[in-house]
């Protein structure tokens, strides 16, 4: 058998576009002007950040939507091997789940429980990139 | 002695083209939240979830994992299977083997897909073989294509009776309020000056691409008989497989060795002696119109070659011997990972005489098949008894 | 308790960071016909397969359209799981429960070297919030282990401590794709993963395949020492990623106490344990979540020459840290488990092990989880 | 600081674009390998057989799923052989391989080759399917530059049977 191995190299390359449903279009839109929607269930009280329509666990549609600050408690952080951005998981005041994001501002700062708020983008267009990513604000 | 297993509750979303109002975890949340209604259950009552979908559709890897909360899965044992076309029937066959293993009493099987999302032709272009056959591929549209050119050499059929069946299914669809496709004025003249797609496929021979879910109540003897007055019960399963690549089949729709094989193998084991007179009621999954004629070959509703006659004798109509797809069919619907389940569900709620509008008269015995992958089958018998 | 399913057979291929000389079908059909060998059985006996594989990870819609001739499925029952190859295993046993079938096939594989992870594993993400900033498997993983170690109240050397014991583990295991001795600075020291995590405390990119054949009680008893018994089964689904505590395994907990109950085994029974983990940090989660160590003793433990070793031998074969491929990963571990029990685990065989437990999981930071049980003989 | 908000229902959902861009390199595997060798370096295809029913795979394959037997002797099968099925593309679509739609008409058949018992998909050179018919003779026209692809095979022409 032959010593070279063939490969056949292949790209697929689909385009997608994913309808959001009712309550993260609401978020989406909400971001344009600098506010983060939350869902909160009526039964478990559960606020959710990006929200849901439908809380799973309560099984009954949710009506309530709120909005929460940009701010909140970084949970944890990391950064991606050849990556030049730091990701974060931000637990933002006021609810029970938790936000990826950017972590952005001096590394050497950042710890796990520290306070970190949104950085908003300039010309925001209904997009998560609307925010920036989020700042190191004190302890 | 493995458990009997019923279904007993059904739950679809009105399918079609595009669900621009609802993402995916929330077109899932409608189709369960009507099973579980249908069967007054609360989703706490349900043991086990089986999921089917086909994720190059939405080009995702574990859709229903961030869908978690639109099936109410949170802390619940689930399993998802993927295996094209039939993705329904094997999603079903899965609960329904853990219900005779006496594993859990009572589940639910959902199947969903939202073709709006992403290309579909070109989705199951990659289901070519990326070095033997992918560059040629041309969708489900061009596989059926060369297959139907086959079909017709052999048997003789003809676009105007392919077109018959087109009026068919659509026309059925008018009586379900689910099908994606209800053409009340269909007429063959109108299938037959449709789009070409790939000859000699038209564009009302092909199934549509629709976003939909079902999703369906399961339950051990002892549950089904509390749950609902007359159960769906499942006598018989069967799969087959065929070998690796597209053209392996020697004769491809014209003979189906898959399709063969499986429908005998349920047949037998729920002494079916001749499928047309001993079935009321089949939903099959046809695809496309010449399909559904090789189909009726295969599934032995007719000697080889009689597919065409069959639909001119209007034996497989709503008033027909033996009534094929009263809901339409995959012809009028086919949210793809959902489509072998509706066909399951459709069965079901002729069984249990809650077809409304489509239901076939005394159904007792009904057949139900999956069909995709690399030309296999799945097929199921149900039973009022 | 279950009824009876027994395990006859397992193999695996080795692992390796690019099987460039086999396609995918040659490379299940390997394992296949391995399997075949190694038990007796012939095809025409077996009339069920259940496989797993995942269409992004092969980039082919219906990935099994690749395997299912020659896992033999010609004609016959094939069923693919699109999550880990442990839950293709649950399925299959219910399968023979069921009184359907005298045997089922189970197959799993994957060839991480033919696309890129960081791209393949972005779309498990959501699509709306999440995959517009790029996060992917390995971002989450890091994640995870800077929140894990902190609420758990150890560091980074903890996590090299898991990865110097299973590469060590790994030199008995003539399937592994890494192994070695690594001392601790070594580990710490090498090319960053997603920190804390650095390359030597995240598995490596890996082609293999895994085979294991199930059988009914009837079929048991002509295969002796070589049927181990599955005594207990369970798995359970968890949040979404971001909407859980991520030092947290509940639906593991949840899924192992299933499994236990159905056994009738307590923790303290289970002489090797094999978990899915690919990171160093998911290790010390989930071995507590299957109760084999509570969190307040890691620190004792880990300070100990011999980290996590209690009664249960954890990751005997290096586990997934040492060279496994995603999908296979779990199967895998039971594969190992049943080696164990077996006595076919040769340089890495735990002398008189009588019960282990199998851990697989799937999706972002182990959403699906699933646990095996199995115990020595067939009875 | 929390507000609540007024629920407003929503006139559209947004919908929000991804563009999956995958790579890959599949390994051709063995069997793929030695076809393809023949075929770039002598323009020669392939088969493999069952030793027990005899029957000759093209696609190679390491078993056959009927038999389950390992395939052993290979041989060359010809480059002539007979549609089994046959189409023109009409309809638009996006070609996965490149995120673009893929030009239409073309012609595509299953061919089942000379000396083959299974039969493999290629394109035809002609694009009108009055002129195509199953069980028409076509012969493979190979390009003059050959890498050890399927493509080494520009298309299928039909010839006089």
């Amino acid at each position: 058998m032959a010593a070279e191995s063939w490969a056949v190299h292949q790209k697929i390359e689909i385009p997608f576009q994913y309808t959001a449903g009712p309550a993260v279009t609401r978020f989406l839109e909400g971001l344009k002007d600098k506010l983060i929607v939350a869902s909160v269930c009526s039964k478990c009280g559960r606020r959710s950040v990006p929200p849901l329509s439908f809380c799973g666990r309560c099984w009954r549609p949710i009506a309530e939507f709120i909005s929460v600050s940009g701010e909140g408690t970084l949970l944890s952080f990391t950064r991606r091997a050849g990556g030049d951005v730091l990701y974060g998981m931000i637990q933002l005041e006021g609810t029970d789940s938790s936000l990826a994001h950017y972590v952005t501002g001096e590394v050497g700062r950042l710890r796990i429980g520290c306070k970190v708020a949104a950085v908003w983008r300039a010309g925001r267009t209904g997009s998560i990139l609307d925010i920036e990513g989020f700042r190191e604000v004190g302890n | 002695m493995a458990e009997r297993v019923a279904i007993v509750a059904t739950g679809q979303t009105r399918h079609t083209a595009k669900r621009l109002d609802v993402n995916l975890r929330e077109l899932i949340t409608e189709a369960v939240t009507r099973a579980l209604e249908d069967a007054d259950l609360r989703i706490q009552d349900i043991d086990a979830v089986f999921l089917g979908n086909m994720e190059p559709f939405e080009g995702f890897m574990f859709p229903e994992l961030w869908s978690v909360e639109g099936w109410g899965g949170y802390g619940k044992p689930a399993i998802k299977f993927n295996t094209g076309g039939t993705v329904g029937t094997t999603t079903t066959m899965a609960a329904y083997y853990y219900l005779a293993a006496g594993l859990y009493e009572t589940v639910l099987a959902i199947g969903f897909e939202k073709q709006s999302e992403g290309h579909t032709q070109a989705a199951i272009t990659t289901v070519g073989d990326p070095i033997w056959e992918r560059t040629m591929m041309a969708g489900a549209v061009g596989n059926f294509a060369v297959m139907a050119s086959t079909y017709v050499h052999e048997s003789g059929v003809t676009p105007e009776q392919a077109a018959k069946v087109a009026v068919k299914a659509r026309r059925n669809a008018c009586n379900n309020e689910y099908a994606h496709l209800q053409m009340p004025n269909i007429t063959v003249e109108e299938v037959m000056q449709s789009q070409m797609l790939a000859h000699p496929i038209r564009k009302l021979d092909m199934c549509p691409q629709s976003d939909g879910a079902v999703a369906m109540v399961l339950a051990s003897e002892a549950k089904a008989k509390k749950l609902a007055s007359r159960p769906a019960w499942i006598k018989a399963v069967a799969t087959a497989h065929e070998q690796q690549y597209m053209g392996d089949s020697p004769k491809r729709l014209a003979i189906m060795r898959s399709q063969v094989t499986a429908s005998q193998k349920v047949y037998k084991a729920a002494g079916i002696a001749n499928p047309r007179k001993d079935l009321d009621v089949a939903e099959i999954y046809e695809v496309a119109t010449y399909a559904e004629m090789a189909m009726y070959e295969n599934l032995g509703f007719c000697e080889r070659g009689q597919g065409g006659v069959l639909i001119d004798q209007g034996v497989t109509s709503m008033e027909g011997e033996l009534p094929v797809n009263p809901s339409g069919g995959v012809l009028s619907a086919n949210p793809i990972g959902a489509t072998a389940m509706i066909r399951v569900a459709e069965a079901a709620l002729q069984v249990m005489g809650k077809a409304g509008k489509r239901q076939v008269p005394n159904v007792h015995t009904a057949l139900a098949t999956g069909y995709g992958g690399n030309a296999w089958t799945d097929a199921l018998i149900l039973s009022s008894r | 308790m279950m009824g009876r399913v027994v395990i006859v057979g397992a193999v695996q291929t080795r692992y390796e960071p690019r099987k460039a000389h086999q396609a995918i079908n040659e490379l299940v059909y390997e394992v296949v016909a391995g399997l075949l060998k190694q038990t007796g059985v012939r095809m025409q006996e077996i009339d069920s397969m259940v496989t797993a594989s995942q269409d992004a990870w092969d980039g082919k819609t219906i990935s099994s359209m690749s395997v299912n001739e020659v896992v033999g499925a010609y004609l016959k029952s094939e069923a693919k799981v699109a999550a880990d190859g442990i839950q293709a295993l649950i399925y299959g046993a219910a399968r023979i429960l069921a009184g359907a079938f005298d045997y089922t096939l189970i197959v799993a594989h994957c060839k991480e070297s033919e696309g890129q992870p960081d791209e393949i594993t972005k779309v498990m993400f959501d699509p709306f919030c999440e995959r517009p900033l790029g996060l992917n498997d390995a971002v989450a993983a890091g994640l995870q282990a800077r929140r894990y170690i902190s609420v758990a109240g150890i560091d980074s050397r903890a996590l090299a401590l898991v990865s110097q014991k299973n590469h060590r583990s790994a030199k008995r295991n003539p399937l592994a794709q890494r192994s070695g001795d690594y001392s601790l600075d070594e580990i710490l020291a090498a090319p960053s993963f997603a920190d804390p995590l650095t390359e030597l405390m995240a598995g490596p990119r890996s082609d293999g395949a895994c085979a294991l054949l199930l059988a009914s009680a009837e079929k048991a008893a002509a295969f002796g020492d070589r049927a181990v018994c599955i005594a207990g089964m369970g798995n359970s689904t968890d949040s979404y990623w971001t909407d859980r505590d991520l030092s947290e395994a509940e639906a593991l907990r949840q899924a192992a106490q299933r499994a236990y109950t159905k056994a009738g085994i307590s923790p303290d029974q289970v002489d090797v344990a094999e978990i899915s983990a690919r990171y160093a940090h998911e290790e010390l989660l989930y071995g507590e979540a299957l109760g084999l160590w509570k969190r307040e003793e890691l620190s004792a433990l880990l300070a100990e020459k011999n980290p996590l070793r209690k009664r249960t031998k954890v990751n005997p074969s290096g586990g997934p840290i040492t060279g496994n491929p995603t999908t296979v990963a779990g199967l895998a571990r039971v594969a190992e488990g049943y080696l164990q029990l077996a006595q076919l685990a040769g340089d890495r065989q735990v002398p008189g092990a009588q019960v282990a437990v199998a851990h697989g999981a799937s999706g972002v930071c182990g959403q699906s989880q699933s646990v095996v049980i199995l115990r020595r003989g067939n009875a | 600081m929390v507000s609540v908000q007024k629920v407003e229902a929503v006139k559209e959902a947004l919908r929000v674009p991804f563009r999956m861009k995958l790579e890959f390199d599949y390994a051709m595997g063995a069997h793929a390998e030695r076809f393809f060798h023949a075929l770039r370096d002598h323009a020669r295809i392939l088969g493999v057989k069952c030793p027990a029913c005899k029957r000759v795979y093209v696609p190679p394959r390491p078993v056959c799923g009927i038999c389950f037997v390992e395939t052993r002797d290979w041989g060359e099968v010809s480059d002539e052989g007979t549609l089994v099925g046959c189409t023109v593309v009409d309809l638009p679509f996006i070609d996965p391989m490149t995120g673009e739609r893929r030009p239409v008409p073309y012609g595509f058949a299953i061919i089942r080759l000379d000396g083959a018992d299974t039969a493999m998909y290629h394109f035809l050179e002609e694009t009108d399917p009055k002129r195509m018919y199953v069980g028409q003779r076509v012969k493979a026209v190979f390009r003059e530059q050959r890498t050890g692809s399927l493509q080494d095979i520009l298309h299928f022409r039909a010839v006089q049977g």
